[in-house]
């Protein structure tokens, strides 16, 4: 029960309690109510909207957008889910023949926020709508708005290492002695080739195809996925991996006692904080509707849940980080805009030549 | 290899309408000229036997009359209407022609009444029911409404594909080798009724055969092919005893010939003369030519006796008789039929001499 | 002349279809030409390459990747024969019980998507996997992880011989067992007998069910990308998710290339010169007494059937029932319309794919013109293609041409039948070389039209072709992922797209609900279907 | 419908062993019994033709010898080995028993050429191609090596299977109408040959065929068939003319029945006084009883006159010969025939005469 409702503008609209919008666990225990601007303080949601949202972790956020339906009953979406980058090839298709089918586009990374950006397929936002996230979460002219936020992040064991023994840099790794044959990774994992984009725009190709290579020559292990990395490193099977961070909270959120940590390198790719955000696609009719869609995942029970349930960062500053994440400011991300993450090929041609296929 | 003669026209010839007629048709399958310009025509209510040996063009022939075949050149008429030739083609199911297949081509997916019923579909449902089963008493299979075809026998499918071609009763039916696969006496029995039914319906119908007595026996007229043409075509008694050439001669039943000059009014064979008037259309003109005499098992008679003037050198059991292979001393084989009773032993001796009772054929001797 | 020179003599026996067959070749190759159109919005990315496309499409990764995939595709291709034919000729001939039963298993594999199986195999398998951690008690510590080359090739071979499998069943139907037993009587054995009379009839069969096989492997994405093998599609997928639309249609059309070599392969033992294997005298099924072999073989079956289905369905539900890794929050409830989507798709798509296989299917059957011959193979680059692929073009295709379609169920349907004709094709066309030309000739002169016959002979005996061929899309649309996902209305949801969402949220254990109703759906769909195949079944030797 | 008098044995029915022996051997299709406990033996080297209505089991029996059927009772022999019966089956490849099948079933897949080699492809290839070769001339087909089975005809397919099953020259060798599809000089010519290259080569066949003059004259003994069982087996002379039942006799040739009772050494018949000792069995025993004699057309002679003791109902031109059937006055029908010479027309009353020149066969007359 417990409605913290009466704000409401419409007695038929209820606002579940808090709770209803957290995610359950170990590492959930505890945490303060969030900051930011709540449901209750926005208008409702009404009419229909055409929603294309990347598969992954949009499978977990669409939850949300169900939610939101609950809420309002005359609020209606349809949704189609495909991978983020070919939703975003679609969009930019759609919107060239003047044929746009959906009015929102939530992207799971960056790359394909910024490759409909690039293509002047979008609509800006509303000030409002981007106004509480900070600019580095941002598409320039409002283009999309972050709405939640991974780091890359090195998972290593804790009854093998010490957080010491984890380098400070991405660059060290091939050469840390204790390492060979060790360090996991998932090279065809997107994330991780966002991650190689990174360091080839921070470093320049040839650098980065050598620590490949190096990385390789060292005895890197392949896995098909960073959940599974991160799953081996609690296991012991490895010390030391390559992961977006909310894969160590999903394996320590079920196996509360795993010897699992997470170390952030900083400064380099290898401490790229990427965004899961919304576009506003050309030629809505629905413009309104879209910024109102936003504002909600921005409000403080959507970040709540983002953060609770994914593990994601959240991006308004109200809302922590879940268990002892170190907040966004503490990280100490490269300085690199997120959009020019979508330009793939030279990186594919780099992990190819240096023999770690993507 | 056989000359031929002048044909005399038998005297039904002209009776009544041709319903089909061929003209010069011809169809060649790559190299080969399965059906060569061929010309015959088949009158009304006609029931008109081919025969043939095996690849001759029979079933060529019928195909090209029921439309399954387009002719290569010449004109298939029905009723007058042109129904092929180089410009026309009417398509079997307009033709109005039915066809029994020498291999049955029963539908395997539709049971014996199925199959029997499916070219009269568009009748009532009781007609149809009574149409069926009437055929299947006819061909004697009324148990087998329900049976799969690839359950019967030969002689039972046969029969059913029988069935079929008769149960639309059309204008002209044409039966590739009807009763092949069934025994003596059922195919006696089926050919009676199968021609009484054409002779009350008064269906036409060609039907191809390699049962002499069967073609003798029901046909009103008989053709015989050979390599793709007409040899001859006529009464079965014209056929039979007046074969225009050798080979309608050598075809139809056992055929010897024995040579002789035609000299003073009679041929001075090797078994015995012949007076001319003994041998049809042997007129004066011919007078000093060399000439060959069509003789027939039972126009000879073999004395066992120890000159003579030939040797048994084969001898068949037919049941009923013996036929006699007889090498004559002057070369050449003739046949002789005797009665069971008495039997000539093989390589026996015997004086063979003519026993006559009808007008011989001739043909002139080949070089 | 030759055998095969005298077969071009009998096209079109019954003389005056001549006319009727240019009609229909030109149907044939008109239905052609709009399934393969949609690939042509491929060349309009290409050309955005300009110069470097030569260079892309020749260097030597490229090259050597290809080389990888064209193994891998040999190597399914012939563990699916392998395995497809044996049970084709089990579940057909043989005198085994409940026959029936050991159709569907046999084919059900078919119904799982192969990287579901394929994900299953490395769950379960390895030092981790699930079957290790299950058999633990019994004291089994490690089981080595299936994966990589060796690991693809198992599992793809393990789902996609069921194409093997249904095209021979359907060959084998009707084949006329008198010619077995004609051989039997020349002294060959059960072996020789099937070496030399029965292969060589089913063959057509066969090489349409490899052809199915070597072009889904060719294609697939998601197998050698859960088993770690990089293969040519991968090689794509990696490409067109890296926002590069243009070097990914290049990289397709290589895939094509190679498409057209293996249809050139499958046309040499394929149906083309040695077709027309139309015996009149069919004695029905041929039975073959096993004797005491009989349970033993019943073993194959099972051991496929236990890996290929029973191997995902074990390891969803465990997850199911454990939560599974990932996730233990959202909620993302499966409902039934999902499979009622599916089903109601996948149904569409056979009736569709039926309609449109079917001209080309007979016309190919029955001509040897180049132009029904072309007919007949061009459709297949919708099937070779991989499926995202196709769906990129056919979105610019329908975006371009009939906007108005974009996003619609029909488009969606026609995506299906682009991406999945071929199948209804192979298996009809071979039943229908198998209809005895005399027993049409037989209607015509009982006074059926052309298409009098066509119905009421043509047709039903060509059934077990038709109902091959509309399992088989069938089966294949239920399961369709790439194209489903990008071409489907909004708020269209199937099981598999449902799946694909559970799982990408990583809440596998979700998956196992709809992964058995996908299952069960398609083995009752399968039994269904595949009852109507048995007219000509009779067991005339038992 | 038919009883059966005691049989004499034939004179040379135990010569040579016996080199195939069905004992009892049964095989039903669900409620249709098409093979009912048949026994018999076909000895070494000898030629068994096996003849009977259609749909009487014939090539069911065939399948049931070469091992394509599994009795369903009884026991197959072969050389003393058992091949079939309750616990044995030696599989079809293990018989060394060749069949040619009625409907041919050549490998469409094949050449005429390969179909003909299939069975000997184990041989050296120069050998398999000689054997095909001779085989192919021997059916007359020499330059259909290369054509493919269904561009042929009837015939001709037909005698690329009898090639093909002469190729492995097996020991035993079944034919199943192998000749059905042959013209008659063709299907003479072939039958010769055949049996020339059995007999030369002591194989053993069992041939089906629906044509008397073929079982009469080439076989060494004929086997007559009904309804699944066996009516008689001997040579073709003691089937003919001393036919055990009805059946055989009706069955084989044309067969006329008159009633008379055995009275004082003769038999009285409404064509004439029979003395007993023309009468073949007829012992004094039977003395008093009313008995059928069996009476063939080529025993009876009709004359016409105008009182005389019956009617002629129908006639058949044969080519050489007529037969009438007459109706006689006090019932039943017999046959005569003719000469084609001396024609009688129909309905014309005449007067039939016994004229035989051996003993006849009777039967009990039925009540
Ligand atoms: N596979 C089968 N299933 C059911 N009935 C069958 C089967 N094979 C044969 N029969 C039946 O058994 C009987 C005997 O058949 P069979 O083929 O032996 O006859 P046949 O003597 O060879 O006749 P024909 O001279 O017509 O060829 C027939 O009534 C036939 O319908
Ligand atoms: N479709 C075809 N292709 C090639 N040759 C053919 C074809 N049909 C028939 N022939 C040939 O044409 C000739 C005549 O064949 P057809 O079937 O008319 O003979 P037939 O007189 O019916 O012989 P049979 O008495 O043996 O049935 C044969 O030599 C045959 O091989
Ligand atoms: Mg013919
Ligand atoms: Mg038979």
């Amino acid at each position: 029960q417990g409605l913290i409702g009466g704000n409401s503008d419409d007695e038929s609209v209820t606002i579940p309690e808090l709770a209803t919008f957290r995610g359950s666990g170990a590492i959930i225990e505890g945490r303060p109510a969030p900051g930011g601007t709540s449901i209750e303080d926005l208008p409702d949601l009404s009419g229909e909207l055409n929603l294309y949202i990347g598969g992954g972790e949009g499978g977990i956020y669409y939850r949300f957008v169900e939610m939101l339906q609950e809420i309002y009953p005359d609020f209606t979406v349809y949704e189609s889910s495909a991978a983020s980058s070919s939703l975003a090839q679609n969009i930019v298709e759609e919107v060239e023949s003047g044929a746009p089918q959906a009015d929102v586009f939530w992207s799971i990374d960056a790359s394909s926020l910024g490759y409909v950006a690039d293509n002047d397929a979008y609509d800006p936002l509303g000030d409002t709508v981007v106004e509480p996230v900070p600019s580095g979460f941002q598409g320039d002219d409002n283009a999309w708005v972050g709405v939640a936020g991974r780091a890359r992040s090195v998972p290593y064991n804790t009854d093998q290492l010490d957080e010491s023994d984890v380098p400070a840099t991405v660059r060290e790794f091939p050469t840390t002695a204790s390492f060979p044959n060790t360090v996991g990774w998932a090279p065809t994992y997107g994330a991780f080739k966002s991650f190689v984009t990174a360091m080839r725009l921070l470093r320049g190709p040839d650098p980065t195809r050598d620590w490949l290579v190096a990385m390789r020559e060292n005895g890197a292990q392949r896995f098909p996925d960073e959940f599974v990395v991160s799953q081996r490193v609690a296991d012991g099977t490895i010390p030391v991996g390559f992961a977006n961070h909310y894969y160590a909270l999903r394996v320590k959120n079920q196996r509360p006692d795993a010897p699992l940590d997470l170390a952030f390198t900083s400064g380099d790719a290898g401490a790229l904080v990427n965004v899961a955000g919304a576009l506003k696609i050309q030629g809505t009719q629905k413009s309104d509707l879209v910024d109102l869609f936003v504002r909600h995942l921005l409000s403080a029970e959507a970040q709540e849940f983002f953060a609770t349930v994914s593990f994601a960062y959240p991006m308004i500053p109200g809302v922590e980080p879940v268990g002892d994440l170190p907040t966004i400011d503490e990280l100490s991300p490269p300085d690199i805009d997120l959009s020019a993450l979508s330009n793939l090929e030279e990186t594919l041609e780099i992990m190819r030549e240096a023999g770690v296929p993507g | 290899m056989s000359e031929t003669r002048q044909t005399r026209p038998d005297a039904d010839e002209h009776d009544r309408p041709p319903i089909l007629e061929l003209d010069g048709v011809t169809r060649s399958f790559g190299p080969e000229t399965a059906v060569d310009s061929l010309s015959f025509d088949v009158r009304d209510g006609e029931l008109l036997t081919l025969l043939g040996p095996s690849g001759c063009g029979k079933s060529t022939t019928l195909r090209l009359i029921a439309g399954l075949e387009r002719p290569d050149d010449g004109r298939v008429r029905v009723r007058g209407d042109v129904v092929a030739d180089d410009g026309t083609f009417v398509r079997p199911e307009n033709r109005d022609i039915g066809l029994l297949f020498q291999d049955f081509a029963l539908f395997p997916h539709l049971s014996v009444g199925e199959n029997v019923a499916y070219g009269i579909a568009n009748r009532p449902d009781e007609a149809v029911e009574r149409r069926v089963s009437d055929l299947l008493d006819l061909v004697g299979l009324a148990d087998y409404a329900d049976a799969a075809p690839d359950t019967l026998s030969g002689g039972q499918k046969q029969r059913v594909a029988l069935a079929r071609s008769l149960a639309p009763e059309p204008d002209v039916i044409l039966l590739d080798e009807p009763f092949s696969n069934l025994d003596v006496s059922l195919r006696r029995e089926m050919r009676e009724e199968v021609r009484r039914i054409l002779k009350e319906t008064g269906v036409t119908a060609i039907s191809v055969t390699h049962d002499q007595e069967e073609a003798l026996s029901i046909s009103d007229r008989v053709a015989v092919m050979n390599d793709g043409h007409l040899e001859q075509v006529g009464r079965p008694e014209t056929v039979f005893e007046q074969p225009t050439s050798r080979f309608v001669a050598e075809f139809i039943g056992e055929a010897g010939f024995v040579s002789g000059r035609f000299a003073d009014g009679r041929v001075e064979t090797p078994v015995g003369d012949v007076p001319a008037d003994a041998i049809a259309g042997l007129d004066a003109e011919y007078e000093g030519a060399d000439i060959d005499v069509l003789v027939r098992p039972d126009d000879l008679r073999a004395v066992p006796t120890d000159d003579g003037n030939g040797r048994v050198v084969h001898r068949q059991y037919t049941g009923p008789a013996f036929v006699y292979r007889v090498e004559l001393d002057t070369g050449g084989l003739v046949y002789c039929e005797h009665n069971h009773a008495d039997q000539l032993s093989l390589d026996r001796r015997v004086r063979v001499d003519l026993d006559i009772d009808h007008r011989l054929a001739w043909f002139p001797t080949e070089e | 002349m030759s055998v095969g020179d005298r077969l071009t003599s009998l096209p079109d026996r019954v003389a005056d279809d001549t006319a009727v067959g240019t009609g229909l070749t030109l149907l044939a190759a008109a239905l052609a030409a709009a399934l393969v159109v949609p690939l042509g919005w491929l060349f309009v990315d290409v050309l955005g390459l300009g110069g470097r496309a030569i260079d892309l499409a020749t260097s030597a990764t490229t090259l050597a990747v290809l080389a990888r995939s064209v193994a891998l595709v040999a190597v399914v291709t012939a563990g699916s024969v392998l395995v497809g034919v044996p049970l084709a000729v089990l579940t057909v001939q043989a005198d085994i019980p409940f026959k029936r039963f050991w159709t569907v298993l046999a084919a059900l594999p078919l119904a799982v998507p192969s990287y579901l199986g394929a994900f299953a195999v490395v769950s379960a398998t390895g030092q981790d996997g699930v079957l290790v951690n299950a058999l633990r008690p019994l004291g089994v510590e490690t089981i080595p992880t299936i994966d990589g080359f060796t690991g693809a090739a198992l599992v793809l071979t393990v789902y996609t011989y069921p194409y093997v499998f249904l095209t021979t069943r359907a060959s084998l139907l009707s084949l006329d067992a008198s010619l077995v037993e004609a051989a039997r009587t020349l002294n060959s054995g059960r072996w020789e007998a099937f070496r030399r009379v029965t292969l060589p009839q089913i063959l057509p069969g066969v090489a349409a069910g490899a052809l199915l096989v070597a072009l889904y492997t060719l294609s697939d994405f998601g197998t050698p990308n859960i088993m770690h093998v990089e293969v040519f599609t991968q090689f794509i997928y990696a490409r067109y998710t890296g926002f590069m639309r243009d070097y990914a249609a290049l990289l397709s059309l290589q895939l094509l290339a190679v498409t057209a070599v293996i249809l050139a392969v499958e046309s040499r033992i394929g149906a083309d010169d040695s077709g027309a294997y139309a015996s009149s005298g069919n004695r029905g099924a041929l039975s073959i007494r096993l004797g005491r072999l009989r349970y033993p073989l019943l073993l194959l079956p099972l051991l496929v059937g236990a890996t290929a289905i029973l191997l995902p369905v074990v390891v969803f539900a465990l997850w199911l029932t454990s939560g599974g890794p990932g996730y233990a929050g959202g909620s993302m409830a499966f409902s039934w319309t999902y499979g009622w989507n599916s089903l109601y798709v996948a149904f569409l798509a056979a009736v569709a794919s039926v309609l449109v296989a079917l001209p080309i299917a007979l016309r190919s059957a029955a001509s040897d013109s180049r132009l029904a011959a072309l007919a007949d193979r061009a459709p297949y680059a919708g099937y070779a293609a991989p499926g995202i692929v196709l769906a990129i073009a056919l979105v610019s295709f329908s975006l371009d041409a009939a906007p108005a379609f974009y996003k619609t169920l029909p488009l969606l349907v026609f995506a299906y039948v682009v991406r999945f004709v071929p199948q209804a094709i192979g298996s009809m066309r071979t039943s229908a070389l198998q209809v005895d030309r005399t027993l049409v000739e037989a209607a015509r002169t009982l006074g059926r039209s052309r298409f009098g016959a066509f119905r009421s002979v043509t047709l039903p005996l060509i059934a077990p072709g038709i109902v091959t061929g509309a399992a088989l899309v069938f089966l294949t649309t239920m399961k369709e992922l790439p194209a489903t996902l990008i071409l489907r209305p909004l708020g269209f949801d199937t099981l598999v797209t449902y799946i694909w969402r559970v799982e990408e949220a990583g809440l596998y254990g979700r998956a196992a609900l709809p992964a058995l109703v996908l299952v069960v759906v398609s083995g009752l769909s399968m039994a269904v279907i595949l009852a109507q195949e048995d007219t000509g079944d009779g067991d005339t030797n038992e």
